[in-house]
């Protein structure tokens, strides 16, 4: 028998009071893809951190190849042939695709390090074999804040791979990827697998996690609760694999999946009359219409107008042609703040970039939108505090946010919560059209479903949803119309009941186009 | 008489160069993810460095290598607070800013015995170039610069090429865009920083001692008179970008030059209007054509691992 | 069917967006709100104050950290002291009976406080809305020059004419702050450079406007405007010492910044543009809009720390009247961690050290050099209190490491418990 | 360095005078009057016993604040030096009636314009030693052509250029002398190109009242080497460039502390103001390079010493004053 790719023994990890990870053992065999389950903040991220040499845990061992090893920092674990692709991206916008793969990686020895030119043509040149030998069919040249967030997570994958990496770490690195994006994904995994490669892959998303992996390891709170052997038989038989994905649910949870949302639309009039819409540039004419007690759902790749979309709507960007209508009303025009007002409630994509404030408390950061006027703000020159607290107590209530105190600043919650508590302010607008773009991007599965109820809620209701997703799973559930976007235009359209989810693969790659062409 | 001469050019260069050097510290520093307004106490720091090495040696070249050493020392200072530390990027600046100015006004009196101005010590001569001094319009410039003055450019030069040009460079870079993903990308995040914050200091400190040992020839309490914040404006005017902040410089240079000689062919226009032409300039300049400019996203932002 | 919510429509209790006197907001959450007990009652002031000290360590950690920093840095500056040919006892007796020893020298702290606190509020209001001003100095000035020369021009009554004076001191700090604020506003251009540039031109354009042919000279006093009628200045409060109503004013600054940032809706929207601009802006708030207040507000409080100056202490403007307030500001406001009471404990500390550099000087034998280093010291050793901070906190989790053996906790429990929650 | 207190208290326990001054913001090493003030009082300790004492201040809120310190702590006589100082002396003098001051470079008046009785109030005519200087230089000058460079425009600094541009003018009414400024009186970078730019517009003469700036008006003479002078003031500066060094505008500013601080101890103060010039020896030229004068020039010098001294020429102390100003041939 081979030594493991990797074992980790015995590894603890404190932050303060909170123990990231306790007395974890893992073991990865060679040329396996190794899954790793877990909620929110169950310690996935911080066990491959330490493996990655980023973080220095308190306690534990960990062999690479059967030696032990000692990483003081991650160019150690690199040099030791550990890549890994972060959960949040690592790239630096304004470098170059080249300059974030060979950075801190170009050179060593004092000359070359500090004198001699960066050898970027040679970098290029491998940079662009790469890419083709995964099909990635990346510009070498491109700023990588330019690409798409599916081409970023290919500069990722090559950066991991960048030092000839033997074992690859991946967290959570299809949670920003439509369908088609996934698939070319696993497909470049499975083909690293058969070339040896190790790969731990992290993910939320249980039928990835069967499809791809050969054995997944379930922590919870901090510790490991299981380990599966994932077999072919649960990859091609639905019973066998109904029963593992249950089984992995339970251990990572601790009780059965939850379940999801009915579905019980009753169209009304319509809301959200969209006639036209561009914003001058390469986005529109877009017609759309959204109806009160229906969830539309916009699919496409990334970077295909759902951004433009929504800018366009919540009046970020200046409407250029065409009109946006809610209840009749004329929108454009309007400041974000005057559409708020008529009814417009946004979960952005991006939450630490949109929709909350790190460093302020939960109070305030409950409070956006609702600072003007009553209940809050009976004057100009007064803004209430205890009514603000009170208000968040209720949000943190309804929505079962995990916080200490809303008087915590937001950025000491997890994901999962801090996106719960900005659903819940959304939702206190009373929206007459909720824009929610990929709401539950990187949460785990009891988290997904509350945010699921709460959009279906809203929904029966009678108010209108208009769903921006890539998580095709998500959209199934939920949605009761699908629209399909690519290059800034709607390209198709079916109600959920009779979609085909080939169909809607050809129309977001423009497959569809093509065939209609020949 | 013609102010245009080739000696508003020369009188520009002089007046740039203890703006460049600092600017190109400053540069170092804020690409590394470091704030530094410090550079003002730095440079009083080497300026009196300068003078007491010169004072001792009687070589101005060993008195430039002091200089660089209480680059070293101040620079340090400043990694040690921020880097290190983690301390506030702003206030350890202001602490490094005190010191300087205190500090330096103190020594006079203590090893001179005299307060203010410290003694004439030998400067750094200016450099004839054989056959290019000679030339019609154009020599003065070759017989009135120094070595430091090409030095300057020089390494303007060497800033740009290692920022821009090699694997240390880029990794200095990632530390200023993102220190978080410089890590993991195997970059020393720390290391790469305190010798930025450092190196920021030697060149802030020769910006000093450039003005007491190159263009005068003694040190003076509070001689820098806020050269080490016009090297920040410049710094910022350029976009933290080397050539573009070098030509800032220059164009402050000019624009002094010119102000203080234009009083001499125009003495009816308010001389004090006159001195602020070169900052009103600036600010048309950053209105109409310069527009948005934006930080190194880093700057400012303490790194520590988990 | 899991849906929590109650099959009803979405009721909102609003007003059409054009007269709105009130957020849109959920009837049923307002109904929840009202019904609501309030969180337990507290005092007026404790609230206040607490809001106004900014969330995060306790404040006995802050306090414990700043002694602890401020023991080290005087440590740091005894060399100084041993060089100066003095000795500790005598430095320290100096040092605080020349700041704190008697009535005349607590008015002489007050008095270079007032100038500090200010300003420094004024640093800290452009702060909060992630604007670095290194513009007050010269915001400063200008304001000081309004004061003054309104001071020196106007005929009014007294108490008329002092309104008009902080009035022309808010305006002209407001009015150097304008440019740049339009520029961020409307061009993004760095207000680092565009401060910066304005600062020189506030120090030439004054000096010429009292400088021999400029239009507002004193006939009596070079550099300077004519004074300003007594009565119309700002008058000395405690008897037998220089202490002036600037106080008051100070005073009066600290509790309507606090306010203003933590109080009103306005100051939500500098706080959040500050925090994070992008989510501001999705939030309905005008970045154009909050910047440009942001830098007036705090060009206008600049303005008014210069006219303080000037009508508490000179009595008329002098050129150069300002020893860096404004810059020195900038260090007094973060060391002040950009709270009001903060910055007002900050200043009077600065404050202390300046009243104090006298006797230093005078007893102690000690250059007003050597005082700017000691000072110096100070904030460097500011600058490191995070990492004290770290320090303390680690020796204390070591401490109780040692008495209770490691009890697991888990993530989950240490983030606080929800009852209702299944898990 | 900043108090030298114990000079000689200890060795003259007869005296227990304390002779105090209190600097402006440049503070000492101005290389002008806080560095003369205090040469005044090294040499009050030395003739009249006693202690000296300096309290600096770095801004102007602590004018006040050092002036009553001073006088708390005993002083004999507190000297303020500068016009800085003036609003500050007064009050301080007002609330310390018993007190002795000296105010040097501006008049102590109380409300009404009257002189206070309890402060010597010491003022220069500049112009008169800088009208001797400019007969210097006129006579001196080869290129007709005669910059200076002043720190800030102030009144002090306006008189030393129109009595040395009139004293040009009685002597050679073909030379021009054109003022500039610098913007400060301590950024001797900039007065050092200032200076290059007159010598390199052909000004062989350059006057120096920049303040600490002067050390790059020298060192500008001193690069550029023979036949490019500078006329300097307040003190004597043979040594910054003693091949350029060509004249000074000096005032006495030591000897009227000392003046002052004795009449103190001899029980003789008296408030009021003096203004000093030639005819008191409060102004003067440089004696210290005067042997190297051609014997033509300093007869010009004397003649119109003398013709000073004897009101027959009042040299102008404005440039308004300059306008109108009838040049004598001397
Ligand atoms: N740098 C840190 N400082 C303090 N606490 C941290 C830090 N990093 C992680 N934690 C905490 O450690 C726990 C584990 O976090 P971790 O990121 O490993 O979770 P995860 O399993 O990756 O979750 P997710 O699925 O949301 O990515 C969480 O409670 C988190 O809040
Ligand atoms: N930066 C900002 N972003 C968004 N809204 C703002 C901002 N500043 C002020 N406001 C809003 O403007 C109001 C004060 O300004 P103003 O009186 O001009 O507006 P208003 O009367 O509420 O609305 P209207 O635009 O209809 O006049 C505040 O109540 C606040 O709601
Ligand atoms: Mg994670
Ligand atoms: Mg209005």
């Amino acid at each position: 028998m081979t030594s493991p790719a990797v074992r980790l023994t015995g590894v603890s990890k404190h932050f303060g009071p909170v123990a990231a990870n306790r007395d974890i053992t893992l073991s990865v065999a060679p040329g396996s893809i190794h899954g790793l389950l877990g909620e929110n903040g169950a310690g996935k991220s911080t066990l491959m951190k330490i493996l990655f040499g980023m973080i220095h845990a308190d306690s534990g061992a960990i062999e690479v190849g059967g030696a032990p090893v000692s990483f003081r920092s991650s160019a150690d674990a690199l040099a030791a042939g550990i890549g890994m692709v972060q959960q949040h991206f690592s790239l630096i916008p304004t470098f170059t695709v080249v300059e974030n793969l060979v950075m801190g990686r170009g050179a060593t020895g004092w000359f070359s390090r500090w004198l001699r030119p960066l050898d970027v043509k040679t970098a290029r040149e491998r940079a662009v074999g790469l890419s083709e030998r995964f099909g990635f069919g990346l510009d070498p040249d491109a700023r990588c804040g330019t690409l798409s967030v599916g081409a970023r997570q290919k500069v990722e994958i090559l950066k991991a791979l960048w030092g000839g990496a033997t074992t690859l770490v991946l967290d959570e690195p299809t949670a920003a990827l439509s369908p088609p994006e996934a698939e070319e994904l696993y497909l470049v995994l499975e083909r690293l697998r058969s070339e040896g490669t190790t790969i731990i892959l992290i993910s939320h998303k249980l039928p990835e996690i069967v499809r791809l992996c050969d054995r997944v390891t379930v922590l919870r709170d901090g510790t490991v609760v299981g380990d599966r052997e994932i077999d072919d038989e649960a990859r091609t038989d639905a019973r066998a694999r109904a029963g593992l994905e249950a089984d992995l649910v339970r251990l990572m949870i601790g009780r059965e999946r939850p379940e999801t949302p009915s579905r019980s639309a009753r169209a009304l009039d319509t809301v959200l009359e969209v006639r036209g819409l561009g914003d001058g540039g390469r986005f529109g004419p877009v017609d759309l219409d959204v109806a009160g007690g229906e969830i539309v759902a916009v699919v496409g790749v990334e970077g295909n107008g759902q951004s433009e979309l929504i800018d366009l709507l919540i009046g970020a960007s200046p409407t250029r042609t065409g009109s946006i209508e809610l209840d009749g009303r004329p929108l454009q025009g309007l400041s974000t703040r005057r559409r708020l007002d008529s009814g417009i409630a946004h979960i952005p994509e991006d939450r630490h970039e949109r929709a909350i404030a790190d460093d302020l408390s939960l109070t305030d950061n409950a409070s956006f939108g609702f600072i003007d006027g009553a209940p809050f703000a009976p004057t100009r020159f007064w803004l209430g505090k205890r009514a603000r607290v009170r208000f968040t107590e209720i949000l943190i209530e309804r929505r079962r946010v995990r916080a200490s105190s809303p008087a915590a600043p937001i950025g000491s919650l997890s994901g999962g919560n801090q996106q719960k508590l900005v659903v819940g302010r959304e939702l206190a607008r009373a929206p007459r059209l909720m824009i929610a773009a990929q709401p539950t991007r990187g949460l785990d599965i009891a988290s997904t479903t509350a945010v699921h109820e709460a959009l279906v809620g809203l929904r029966d209701r009678g108010s209108a949803v208009l769903l921006v997703s890539l998580d095709l799973t998500e959209v199934f559930t939920i949605a009761d119309r699908i629209v399909v976007v690519r290059g800034g235009r709607i390209v198709g359209e079916t109600s959920t009941g009779a979609a085909d989810v080939d169909r809607i693969g050809a129309w977001m790659s423009g497959a569809e186009e093509r065939t209609a062409a020949a | 008489m013609d102010i245009f001469s080739i000696s508003l050019v020369l009188s520009a260069i002089h007046l740039a160069v203890p703006i460049i050097l600092p600017m190109l510290g400053g540069l170092i520093s804020e690409r590394s993810g470091v704030m530094n307004i410090g550079l003002e106490g730095m440079m009083l720091g080497g300026a009196l460095s300068a003078v007491a090495i010169t004072f001792l040696t009687g070589d101005p070249w060993v008195g430039l290598v002091g200089a660089m050493i209480s680059g070293v020392v101040s620079g340090g200072i400043l990694a040690v607070l921020t880097v290190t530390l983690r301390g506030n990027q702003v206030v350890a600046s202001t602490a490094i800013n005190l010191i300087g100015a205190g500090l330096t006004a103190a020594l006079v009196p203590i090893i001179w015995g005299i307060d203010g101005t410290t003694p004439s010590v030998p400067k750094i001569p200016s450099l004839e170039v054989p056959g290019l001094s000679g030339l019609p319009v154009v020599g003065p410039l070759f017989s009135g610069l120094t070595l430091v003055d090409y030095g300057a450019i020089a390494l303007a030069f060497a800033v740009w090429w290692v920022l821009f040009r090699t694997d240390a460079g880029l990794r200095i870079r990632a530390c200023g865009e993102s220190a978080e993903s410089a890590d993991a990308a195997g970059i020393a995040v720390v290391r790469t920083r305190f010798l930025a914050v450092t190196v920021s200091g030697v060149f802030a400190a020769l910006g000093g001692a450039y003005l007491s040992i190159v263009a005068l020839d003694a040190f003076q309490a509070g001689m820098t008179q806020g050269r080490g914040y016009l090297a920040l404006a410049a710094l910022v005017f350029g976009k933290w970008r080397v050539w573009p902040a070098v030509a800032v410089c220059l164009a402050f240079g000019l624009a002094d030059a010119f102000a203080l000689r234009s009083q001499i062919v125009a003495p009816q226009i308010p001389h004090d209007l006159l001195l602020a032409l070169p900052y009103i300039l600036a600010l048309v300049a950053l209105a109409t054509f310069v527009g948005r400019t934006s930080a190194p996203a880093a700057v400012g932002k303490p790194f520590a691992r988990a | 069917m899991s849906t929590s919510t109650p099959q009803r429509p979405v009721a909102a209790s609003t007003t059409p967006p054009r007269q709105r006197r009130a957020s849109r907001i959920d009837a049923d959450i307002l109904a929840a709100l009202a019904a609501r007990p309030e969180p337990g009652a507290r005092g007026f002031v404790s609230r206040f104050v607490s809001s106004v000290a900014p969330a995060g360590a306790g404040v006995g950690a802050k306090a414990g950290a700043f002694l602890i920093t401020v023991s080290l840095a005087l440590l740091a500056a005894l060399p100084i002291v041993y060089l100066s040919g003095s000795d500790a006892a005598t430095a320290i007796e100096a040092l605080l009976g020349g700041s704190w020893g008697s009535g005349l020298a607590i008015g002489e702290t007050f008095v270079q406080a007032i100038p500090l606190l200010i300003s420094g509020l004024a640093v800290a209001v452009a702060f909060h809305t992630g604007l670095f001003n290194i513009g007050v100095e010269g915001q400063l000035v200008m304001g000081g020059l309004a004061a003054g020369i309104v001071g020196a021009t106007v005929d009014l009554p007294g108490p008329l004419l002092l309104l008009a004076c902080l009035a022309a001191g808010v305006a002209g700090g407001a009015l150097w702050a304008l440019i740049p604020a339009l520029l961020k506003a409307f061009r993004g251009v760095h207000e680092v450079v565009t401060t910066i540039m304005m600062n020189y031109i506030a120090f030439n354009v004054s000096r010429f406007l009292v400088s021999p042919s400029g239009p507002f000279v004193s006939e009596t006093q070079p550099s300077a405007t004519e004074k300003i009628p007594l009565e119309a200045r700002l008058a000395v409060v405690a008897p037998g010492t220089r202490l002036h109503a600037g106080l008051v004013i100070a005073i009066l600054l600290v509790i309507a910044v606090a306010w203003l940032l933590y109080r009103t809706p306005e100051g939500f929207r500098l706080r959040l543009v500050g925090a994070n601009p992008a989510a501001a802006s999705t939030a309905g708030v005008s970045l154009r809009r909050t910047v440009v207040t942001s830098m007036l507000l705090s060009g206008g409080i600049a303005g008014i720390a210069g006219a303080v100056q000037v009508l508490g202490v000179f009595g008329r403007y002098y050129d150069a009247f300002s020893p860096g307030y404004g810059f020195e500001a900038i260090a007094v406001a973060l060391l002040g961690a950009l709270s009001p009471i903060g910055i007002a404990a900050a200043a009077l500390f600065f404050g202390s050290l300046d009243a104090g550099a006298v006797q230093l000087q005078a007893v102690a034998g000690i250059s007003r050099e050597m005082v700017s280093v000691v000072s110096g010291l100070v904030v460097a050793f500011v600058a490191a209190q995070p990492a004290v901070l770290r320090l303390l906190r680690h020796l204390r989790e070591r401490a109780s490491a040692r008495r209770a053996p490691a009890r697991p906790t888990s993530a989950r429990r240490a983030s606080g418990t929800d009852p209702k929650d299944p898990a | 360095s900043g108090t030298d207190s114990t000079d000689a208290a200890s060795t003259d326990s007869a005296s227990d005078y304390v002779w105090t001054m209190v600097t402006d913001q440049a503070g000492l090493g101005d290389k002008g009057f806080n560095d003369l003030a205090k040469l005044g009082l090294d040499q009050s300790v030395e003739e009249l016993g006693g202690k000296a004492q300096v309290l600096q201040s770095t801004d102007q809120a602590q004018y006040v604040t050092n002036l009553q310190q001073a006088v708390t702590s005993g002083s004999t006589v507190t000297t303020g030096v500068g016009f800085l100082l003036t609003d500050a002396l007064v009050e301080v003098a007002q609330a310390n009636p018993d007190a002795m001051f000296t105010l040097i470079d501006a008049i102590a008046t109380d409300e009404d314009g009257e002189p206070l009785p309890n402060v010597a109030s010491v003022t220069f005519k500049e112009q008169e030693a800088s009208f001797l200087t400019g007969i210097v230089a006129g006579l001196t000058t080869e290129t007709d052509s005669i910059g200076f460079v002043g720190g800030l425009e102030i009144p002090a600094v306006l008189r030393f250029y129109s009595g040395f541009a009139a004293g040009v003018a009685s002597v050679n009414p073909d030379a021009t002398v054109t003022p500039a400024y610098v913007g400060s009186f301590a950024d001797a970078a900039k007065a050092k190109e200032l200076a290059l730019g007159f010598y390199d517009q052909g000004s062989d003469i350059v006057m120096d009242v920049a303040g600490g700036g002067g050390l790059g008006i020298f060192d500008a003479a001193k690069e550029l080497g023979d036949g490019h002078w500078v006329v300097s003031t307040d003190t004597c500066k043979v040594d910054l460039a003693p091949d350029n060094f060509l004249t000074s505008a000096v005032k006495d500013v030591a000897g009227s502390v000392l003046r002052e601080n004795t009449a103190a101890a001899d029980g003789t103060f008296e408030g009021g103001s003096v203004e000093l010039g030639l005819s008191d020896d409060g102004v003067g030229l440089c004696q210290d390079n005067i042997d190297t004068i051609p014997a033509d020039i300093l007869e010009k010098v004397d003649a119109a010493t003398t013709a000073i001294t004897s009101g027959e020429i009042v040299p102008p102390a404005t440039p308004e004053e300059l306008e109108t100003f009838e040049a004598p041939s001397l």
